[in-house]
């Protein structure tokens, strides 16, 4: 059997990552699925945690998270599109227009 | 006994005058404008009288005769009451200033009568006259504050009367100012005062001290202090060493207003004054003795700088310097009775010498300098011989007014109780300048060749209006003395007697505090009344030498010693060295230090410098915002990291 | 097993709004486009709706949802604000969106939208419920902020605010999932619970810290303030009047939910937290706004600078606190919205006007707007009698109880140095000649009204702002 | 008199009925415009005189108080009230104002409606703060007031009228945002904000402790010196001063910077003795710097109105002098020179807007001469600078006066004495400045027509000039209303229960009393300087 | 070891590789690609975890519907090998290295957590093999969860919304 903490630890690296690679990643789309590892790891931790208590909600609360992705995916995708449509590029660094 | 009841109207009626003239005068005929500003004075005058006579049936308890008018001033414990005092000494004050003013203004209407601002000029002689009236009635220090600083006031809107003169605005400034650093003194002796005795009236100061004990007055202490600070006061409104300095520039006024004011009344207020305060200096001889000493330096002093003048108004203003000088020199070894009336006569002849100054001027066309008169001795005969009376008076010839009062002045000096024989050195040496000036003046101005062209100027006698002023003031400038007959002649002292009832305490006080003290003979007060005369001719023959027998002389004279002569014309230099040493660096200081320096560089550029300090931190600040949305990750990342470490050490 | 009818009462605004909007969406295709106001109109009659419905949720007091969601004083107060900063939006809206061409339904769908995950935040008492409705007013605005399609600016203020909004969210989840392990529940009274029996832990305290991030993120507190001045100023104005007030509000109620019965016996922790954060937000948000010469964007600083009075209340950590923060809300959504749709009316096609410069002579021009204009200003400035100074007020009266001193002085110090920008726009407007020729656009009925209630709000809550006070507090004693 | 008790509340609110009549009339119906607010400021002032007669002198109390609750919550009230402090001030203010008003009729010709609003709602912030009794209202009337004053400066002023006007609003915003923590904390001690309560309970038990008491007196006491303004802190005053139309010069000169010594009064002795005692050399040294550093400065400036302005941070010395030594004759004097500063240096700024208005210039050497052409202008020119001087009979002398016989009675020489050098600088500059501007020979052409004080102008200098001789003459008139109050406010001081300092107690014991000296005593210490504590 | 356990490192493993590659990779493509492989990575943990019917929607709907769109996008958008601009020296040498310390900090903090409560409770290990079944599930999301799960469809709703008001061709 294998512990839980292996599951909570696990997931924490994974949401690591996905914070060095919101932080490293310069295009949008990537960037963006950084954020979906980001949500990967919270999931992989309800499901571990719900687990641990034999609970249900933890599995419920990952249901949620992942509709939540998939329409904030919609919603990014559509932006990521507007902005490659108005700058042709999805380089994140050259959208730089407001500053200061 | 309607005066006396309503003491205020006699200060009322000048005051009534000025406000009438000065409101409606401008639209007036000058009939008008002399019937009120003359006549005011005049009502005053003659309401004096009938306080005289009113007075003299007071009986000895009633007096001083005090009269509470109004509440001026309370707070707290502290409490002024408009109050108004007669006493004898009020009473010869009164009289001076009633008399006096009333000729000067019956004087101006001649002097005057082409003058802008002709109602201008007798408001605010008026006004003068009511603040001088005052002065003298007050009952408490405050009071007599307000006619002391309102005199000042007077004073310079009188200077500086020909105001778009540049030297008549700076004269009149320079003399309030001046005054006003006296009166510092005087307004913290008046502060002391209140702190001492928890009152500022004579009556209650008086009484406190009267009781007070012998001993231990001869120590540096609180009455000490108080005395010299209103010593200081006298000595800037009496232009006494070291703040004399704005009387001579005061003669940039008209001169009705210099025999008036700057000779006749306002600067005798500081002997007044110290009379007046005579309970509280007589137990402070330190401040008697350097009232002393300031006199006696002060009229040798004034008087050497009246040798070497040429304007004819500034000998006369260093000579009423000079003789202010005697007067505090009275005061301050304790003959206030003698230093009172050399204030008496000295109001009469010097006013006397301005007016036939004004006169001489008047006829000269406005000429003042000396050098460019002579022989005008048959052209203007009554000035002349009016002028003459006075210059014989204040040389102390025999039986003028002056030798009565100056006499008496040296004398108390050398053998009274408060004696002091350099003192009297300089008091007397200090009269042969005296007779040797005026004579000086006598003889340019009227004797010799005349040394203006006639051609130009058209010599003429004053008119009557001013005449008139002139023969009574030389009749009491020979009678005036009149009071005094020496008591070795078997006269009686009938002034000294008049103001005993003021002056007895101290007198007594003084008494015994010399126990060594005795009565001079009479012999002594003969021989000393010789030495006077002696000297007062050698004066007069030194200037007779000079300027009459060898004309040439003066100037080799003055060549000789040319540095010395250089010093006097020059007047010391104390103009220059306190424009040098105080009022050059202070205005310096001022502008280039607290102003440029503090104000602005130190304290608004802190103020400023905050605000753009601010800026650079706001656009320090502005550049986290760069734009990039990866900065931005990293700021957040930057929060998650510190909470949790936070956070995860809190709960360690 | 099923919720009792009376739960949909207690989420009854957000049942209104959601139908209004869904209404909106279905007509929306059948309107012809030279009438799409009409969709402005019912959208606003559904903020009018949702407010009235506010009275069933107040005659309904309680749990809902088998404990998900909590319809008390609190949550009604809330809901209150967001509401009325929808409706003012929406009437702040209409010319806005005409001269911009973009008059369409979906906007004031989306509005009503937000503010219904608005509602839910204010009243969830649970963190996934509360996740859920940030996602859903934080999703709407991200479009709204991106709702001028063909301007760049927009389009990066929408991307911005899209991609790092998700990564604070995210963040917040993790913090949510932890929590959740540590105390095998989301439910706030259960964590309160846990917290009181067990202390805690690092697991637990790790996952406090991540919530702070996501919803300082939401509440704009530093250093997660960072996108406010970009957001703000590349949305559409109206969007950004919404944006200052609406969220704001919402995610400070889940906050105090959140912190103060969720992990109130863990408040020594959090506090210092919320006071460095309150200085840096202050500080931050005042000096950057010295130096700004566009007047949407230092309005931007300038909420961050609020937030961070906003903070300074909340750090008290008492009911007066929570008290102040809510009346604080009240009174900045007045005058901020107030002076958002100011701009958004003199900004012009495309936001053109926005430079300070552009004001210049507006005072002799527009008297009027430049009147409300420095109400608003004032107001933000902290002047006695405006909404602004009883907040700031209130806010460090409840900070000075707790004895937060130095924090107060520094809050006020700010509030000074604030000042001098808010002063520098009202000199542009009074003292400056004008600079540019250029005539004033008329004002319709519609801005005109929601100008005149938020000028009327900031006065009423100026001067008597007692009313107001008293539900604040009565909302605070609620939360127990 | 059933509605007297309303009689603040109208006084504090009728101009603000004015402001709104006002905004009724057409923008361009000048001549309406002005003479409105001439009546309403009119009304004000005889409406004020009402006050007067509401008095009761015997009374060291709150009088005509009015109290209703207005912010339960928090516990604000609105109460308003007066004592013999702020009756005079009240007064000040509504005669100032028709004078303002008078003095803008025509030199004000653009946005006049706005201008004649401001001025009103002025009037209302400022007779607001003199009646509040509440911290909170007296807060929110204080700083209230501050944005009229800048739209003032600010739009109708000259010269570098914008730095002006935000230097003047930052500074006192700066100073009065540390009062309102202080403010705060008090409340947070006594659960209150209305004053008298507060008050109440300081001399009934309520104790501070040192520390707090010093920080909060520094707070209130750094708001009231910038708007005094004491020594470092007067930076903003010239520029203020110097930038401001002449309405705004004669109401910031005449009212607001008496906020701050009324604010000392009201506040920093009554609430926090022991601190305000213990400060109290700090503060009479800076006064004292002030009064000489403000007449130096005074002496070498260029610009008349800037001279005018750093007059009143030398007269306004004296009052903080007169304040802190906690006296009643000083108490007394400085609450009368706040007055007469007001008036006195009301008419100067009053003669250099007649100037302003005619040559449109402040600068000393454009003038000169001028007693030719307008020698009845110049005449109260005279007349006002005379009472600035403390020439005795005039009412600047009689402030001066008694602070200066109060703090010689409390034993302080050095600062008496330096004090009274302000006196001989002050006669310094101001005759410099009026030879340089009235007298000597006219040097710009254009001086030699300029046409003499016109009815109007007559008016303004006639009312202003009748009060300060007035005031210079019937001191008591005023001063007894003020006895009461300031011994009350000693008594409050020495009954605060934190007050330790008993030495010092006994002092003021002392010096309240106003028994004569014996001979003994004088005696005693006529002979040293040392004073004996009378028994 | 058992065989969990050997699942659990290979899964681990590979879900960790994965977000390397994600993050490393260039193309987009090959980053949707890693992500796909964590995602698949996860669900098989899923499963280990009794969760299966999680596993399924992960599948379905994660690496099924969400990673085809963004595989969809990257191809509608033809995005290139991502140019490694550094604009933001920040993010360089701040962010990066607060990243990874942040990612320490989390794995040890956890571990350091686990590590205390397994020495508290004395078993860290999952409490037993009841796998989840999906009609309690259900149950629990219609019921006690029924709000968010209401409330969700709003949310999905908005981003459709929101795609068309964004990505809509103008209509001219």
């Amino acid at each position: 059997m294998v512990p839980i903490s292996y599951y909570v630890i696990l997931s924490g690296v994974l949401f690591g990552l996905g914070v060095i690679g919101f932080v490293f990643k310069r295009n949008i789309i990537t960037i963006f699925m950084s954020i979906e590892l980001m949500l990967n790891a919270v999931n992989l931790a309800f499901v571990a945690f719900s687990r641990e208590f034999n609970q249900l909600d933890g599995l419920v609360f990952v249901f949620f998270v992942i509709v939540v992705a998939a329409a904030e995916a919609a919603v990014g995708l559509a932006i990521a599109m507007v902005i490659a449509r108005n700058r042709k590029s999805l380089n994140v660094e050259d959208v730089d227009l407001l500053k200061f | 006994m309607f005066i006396l009841e309503h003491l205020w109207i006699i200060m009322a009626l000048p005051l009534a005058g000025s406000m009438l003239t000065l409101l409606a005068g401008r639209h007036w005929p000058k009939n008008y404008v002399n019937l009120s500003s003359v006549g005011f004075p005049v009502l005053a005058f003659l309401s004096y009288c009938e306080l005289v006579r009113e007075f003299f049936a007071l009986s000895a308890n009633q007096i001083p005769w005090i009269q509470n008018y109004f509440t001026w001033m309370t707070a707290g414990p502290f409490r002024v009451d408009f109050a108004l005092q007669v006493d004898q000494l009020t009473i010869v004050m009164l009289g001076v200033v009633t008399f006096v003013g009333m000729l000067i203004h019956i004087y101006s209407i001649g002097y005057m009568a082409h003058e802008d601002g002709y109602y201008r000029f007798f408001a605010e002689m008026n006004l003068f006259m009511f603040f001088m009236l005052t002065l003298v009635m007050a009952a408490n220090l405050v009071v007599m504050f307000v006619g002391w600083e309102g005199v000042g006031l007077c004073s310079y809107l009188l200077i500086s009367f020909y105001f778009t003169k540049k030297s008549a605005a700076d004269a009149g400034k320079k003399a309030f100012i001046t005054t006003r650093i006296g009166d510092f003194g005087f307004t913290i002796g008046i502060l002391m005062a209140f702190w001492l005795f928890h009152a500022v009236d004579y009556k209650s100061m008086f009484d406190t001290v009267a009781n007070m004990p012998a001993e231990g007055m001869h120590q540096w202490g609180a009455l000490t202090s108080i005395c010299l600070l209103l010593l200081a006061g006298a000595v800037g409104k009496s232009a006494q060493l070291p703040l004399y300095v704005w009387l001579p520039d005061a003669m940039e006024g008209p001169t009705p207003v210099s025999a008036l004011i700057h000779a006749a009344t306002m600067v005798t207020a500081g002997v007044y004054m110290v009379a007046r305060m005579n309970p509280l200096f007589s137990r402070a001889p330190a401040a008697m003795l350097t009232v002393a000493i300031i006199g006696a330096v002060t009229a040798l002093y004034a008087a050497t700088i009246g040798l070497a003048q040429s304007d004819i108004k500034k000998v006369l203003a260093y000579s009423t310097i000079s003789q202010l000088g005697y007067m505090f020199l009275a005061c301050g070894v304790g003959a206030y009775a003698a230093g009172i009336f050399h204030l008496m006569t000295h109001a009469f002849f010097k006013g006397l010498l301005f007016l036939c100054a004004g006169s001489v001027i008047h006829a000269m066309g406005g000429e003042q300098d000396m050098f460019k008169m002579g022989g005008l001795r048959t052209k203007i005969p009554w000035t002349y011989s009016t002028m003459l009376v006075a210059t014989l008076a204040i040389s102390g010839a025999p039986l003028f007014a002056g030798f009565f009062s100056k006499d008496e002045i040296l004398f108390d000096t050398y053998a009274g109780p408060n004696a002091n024989a350099v003192l009297y050195g300089l008091g007397i040496f200090a009269a042969l300048l005296t007779a040797c000036y005026m004579f000086r003046l006598i003889f340019l101005t009227f004797h010799g060749k005349p040394r203006f062209d006639e051609h130009h100027v058209h010599v003429h006698e004053s008119p009557k209006v001013m005449l008139a002023p002139l023969v009574v003031l030389a009749i009491l400038s020979i009678v005036g003395g009149w009071f005094v007959l020496p008591t070795y002649w078997g006269g009686k002292d009938s002034f000294q007697g008049f103001l005993d009832p003021v002056f007895s305490a101290s007198n007594q006080l003084a008494l015994q505090m010399h126990p060594n003290w005795t009565e001079p003979p009479h012999l002594l007060e003969l021989q000393m009344t010789g030495i006077a005369v002696v000297v007062a001719l050698i004066g007069f023959l030194l200037a007779l030498y000079l300027y009459i027998i060898k004309p040439a002389a003066a100037k080799k004279v003055a060549d000789g010693t040319r540095p010395i002569y250089e010093l006097l014309w020059h007047k010391y230099y104390v103009d220059e060295l306190y424009g040098a040493v105080i009022i050059g660096p202070l205005i310096w200081l001022s502008r280039n230090v607290l102003w440029k320096v503090i104000d602005v560089g130190l304290i608004d550029g802190t103020v400023n410098g905050l605000a753009f300090f601010s800026r650079r931190v706001g656009s320090g600040v502005r550049h986290i915002q760069g734009g990039n949305t990866r900065s931005y990750a990293t700021w957040v990342v930057v929060g998650a990291v510190a909470v949790t470490v936070f956070f995860v050490w809190m709960v360690r | 097993m099923f919720p009792p009818v009376q739960d949909l009462y207690r989420i009854a605004p957000e049942i209104v709004l959601c139908l209004f909007g869904m209404l909106v969406m279905l007509i929306d295709p059948f309107v012809p486009a030279g009438r799409q106001r009409s969709m402005g109109w019912l959208a606003f009659a559904g903020t009018l709706g949702a407010f009235a419905s506010l009275r069933w949720m107040f005659v309904n007091p309680g749990s809902a949802y088998s404990g998900l969601l909590r319809a008390d004083t609190f949550s009604l107060f809330v809901h209150g604000i967001v509401i009325a900063v929808a409706a003012l939006a929406i009437l702040g809206s209409f010319d806005y969106l005409d001269h911009e061409g973009i008059q369409r339904g979906e906007y004031y769908a989306l509005i009503l939208f937000a503010t219904a995950g608005m509602g839910i935040l204010a009243g969830a008492n649970e963190l996934v419920t509360a996740f859920v409705g940030l996602e859903i007013s934080s999703i709407s605005t991200y479009i709204l902020a991106g709702f001028r399609r063909n301007a760049l600016k927009s389009n990066e203020a929408s991307l911005k605010y899209f991609l790092l909004g998700s990564f604070a969210t995210a963040f917040f989840l993790y913090g949510t999932a932890l929590t959740y392990g540590a105390t095998r529940s989301t439910r706030f009274e259960v964590i309160d619970q846990a917290i009181a029996a067990n202390g805690s832990g690092a697991l637990l305290i790790i996952g406090l810290g991540l919530i702070f991030v996501g919803l300082g993120f939401k509440v704009v507190a530093a250093p997660f303030q960072i996108y406010t001045p970009d957001v703000y100023e590349g949305a559409p104005t109206p969007v950004t009047a919404v944006l200052a007030c609406g969220p704001k509000a919402a995610a400070f109620a889940v906050m105090v939910r959140v912190f103060y019965g969720a992990f109130g016996h863990a408040s020594h922790i959090w506090f210092w937290a919320i006071w460095v954060s309150a200085v840096l937000t202050m500080c931050i948000g005042n000096f950057a706004a010295i130096v700004q010469s566009n007047v949407k964007r230092l309005l931007a600083y300038s909420s961050i600078a609020h937030a961070g009075y906003i903070l300074v209340a909340f750090a008290a950590a008492s009911e007066i606190g929570v008290a102040a923060v809510l009346f604080y809300l009240a009174a900045y959504a007045a005058m901020t919205l107030g002076a958002f749709l100011i701009l958004a009316y003199v900004g012009g096609t495309e936001e053109r006007r926005l430079d300070i410069a552009d004001y210049a002579g507006l005072g002799t021009r527009q008297p009027w707007v430049a009147a409300c204009f420095s109400l608003f200003l004032f107001s933000l400035l902290g002047l006695p009698a405006t909404a602004g100074f009883l907040g700031k007020f209130y806010s460090f009266s409840a900070a000075i109880d707790q004895r937060l001193v130095w924090l107060v002085v520094i809050a006020s110090i700010n509030s000074v140095i604030g000042s001098y920008y808010y002063l520098k726009v009202v000199v542009a407007m009074y003292f400056w000649e004008p600079n540019k020729e250029w005539t004033p656009s008329p004002m319709h009925a519609p801005m005109f009204i929601a100008l005149l209630l938020t000028a009327l709000g900031t006065i009423y809550l100026g001067i008597l702002p007692d009313r107001v006070m008293q539900w604040a507090i009565t909302s605070a004693q609620s939360l127990h | 008199m059933q509605n007297q008790s309303y009689l603040l509340t109208v006084l504090t609110f009728f101009p603000l009925l004015g402001t709104f009549a006002l905004l009724l009339l057409r923008g361009d119906d000048h001549v309406w415009i002005r003479r409105l607010t001439l009546i309403t400021s009119v009304i004000e002032f005889i409406l004020s005189l009402l006050l007067l007669r509401g008095f009761d002198i015997g009374n060291g109390g709150y009088q005509l108080e009015e109290v209703h609750h207005w912010i339960p919550n928090l516990h604000i009230h609105y109460h308003m009230g007066i004592d013999g402090i702020s009756l005079f001030l009240v007064l000040l203010t509504t005669f100032l104002t028709p004078l303002a008003v008078l003095c803008s009729w025509n030199s004000i010709q653009d946005h006049v409606k706005e201008f004649f609003a401001m001025l009103l709602v002025l009037e209302m912030g400022m007779v607001g703060v003199f009646c509040a009794l509440d911290l909170f209202l007296f807060f929110l009337f204080w700083e209230v007031m501050l944005i009229p004053m800048y739209f003032l400066i600010g739009i109708w002023g000259h010269g570098r009228k914008i730095y002006a006007a935000l230097k003047f609003i930052l500074y006192t915003m700066f100073g009065s945002i540390l009062m309102l923590v202080a403010i705060l904390w008090l409340y947070r001690v006594s659960g209150t904000f209305d004053l008298p309560a507060i008050q109440g309970m300081l001399s009934s038990g309520l104790s501070l402790p040192w520390g707090t008491q010093l920080l909060m007196f520094l707070a209130f006491m750094l708001a009231f010196a910038i708007k005094v303004p004491l020594f470092p802190l007067h930076t903003w005053l010239p520029d203020a001063h110097t930038e401001a139309p002449t309405a705004g010069s004669v109401i910031l000169a005449g009212v607001l910077l008496k906020m701050g010594t009324y604010g000392m009064l009201r506040f920093c002795l009554p609430l926090f003795p022991e601190a305000a005692h213990r400060a109290a050399p700090i503060v009479a040294v800076l006064a004292i710097i002030g009064i000489v550093y403000g007449a130096l400065v005074a002496m070498v400036q260029v610009d008349l109105k800037r001279l005018v302005a750093y007059t009143s941070v030398s007269h306004l010395g004296f009052v903080v002098l007169g304040i802190f030594v906690f006296n009643p004759t000083a108490m007394e004097g400085a609450i009368y020179q706040m007055l007469n500063h007001g008036v006195s240096t009301g008419a100067l700024f009053l003669v250099c807007g007649m100037l302003y208005d005619r040559r449109h210039t402040y600068e000393i050497k454009e003038y000169g001469g001028l007693a030719k052409p307008m020698p009845i202008l110049c005449a109260f020119f005279l007349f006002a600078c005379l009472s600035s001087l403390a020439l005795p009979m005039l009412n600047g002398f009689i402030g001066e006066f008694m602070i200066l016989i109060g703090v010689f009675d409390s034993q302080h020489f050095a600062w008496a004495s330096w004090a009274a050098t302000g006196a001989i600088l002050s006669a310094v500059y101001l005759l410099w400045a009026y030879q340089r501007i009235a007298l000597e020979r006219i040097t710009v052409a254009k001086n030699e027509t300029l046409p003499d004080a016109s009815a109007r102008e007559r008016f303004i200098l006639i009312a202003a000039s009748v009060v300060i001789l007035f005031m210079g003459i019937f001191s008591p008139m005023f001063t007894h209303r003020m006895d009461a109050t300031t011994n009350a406010l000693l008594e409050q001081m020495r009954t605060t229960a934190s007050y330790q300092a008993q030495s010092w107690q006994t002092q003021v014991a002392s010096r309240t009393s106003s028994t004569k000296p014996t001979t003994h005593e004088v005696a005693m210490r006529s002979v040293s300087l040392e004073r004996q504590a009378r028994p | 070891m058992s065989v969990a356990m050997l699942v659990f490192i290979a899964c681990g493993l590979f879900a960790v590789l994965g977000a390397v590659g994600l993050i490393l990779a260039r193309e987009p493509v090959h980053s949707a690609l890693s992500l796909v492989l964590v995602m698949v990575a996860l669900a098989v943990l899923y499963l280990l975890l009794g969760a299966a019917f999680i596993a399924a929607i992960q599948i379905l709907v994660y690496a099924g519907a969400v990673m085809v769109l963004f595989i969809f996008v990257i191809m509608l958008l033809n995005a290139g090998v991502e140019v490694r601009t550094n604009l933001s020296h920040l993010a360089r040498w701040v962010g990066l290295p607060l990243a990874i310390l942040f990612l320490a900090e989390m794995t040890y903090s956890l571990f350091h957590e686990y590590a205390a409560r397994t020495a508290l409770a004395a078993g860290g290990a999952v409490a037993g093999p009841v796998p989840a079944s999906t009609e309690e599930l259900s149950m629990k999301l219609f019921t006690e969860y029924v709000l968010p799960f209401e409330l969700t469809s709003i949310l999905i709703l908005i981003a459709i919304l929101g795609a068309l008001v964004l990505a809509k061709k103008e209509s001219a």
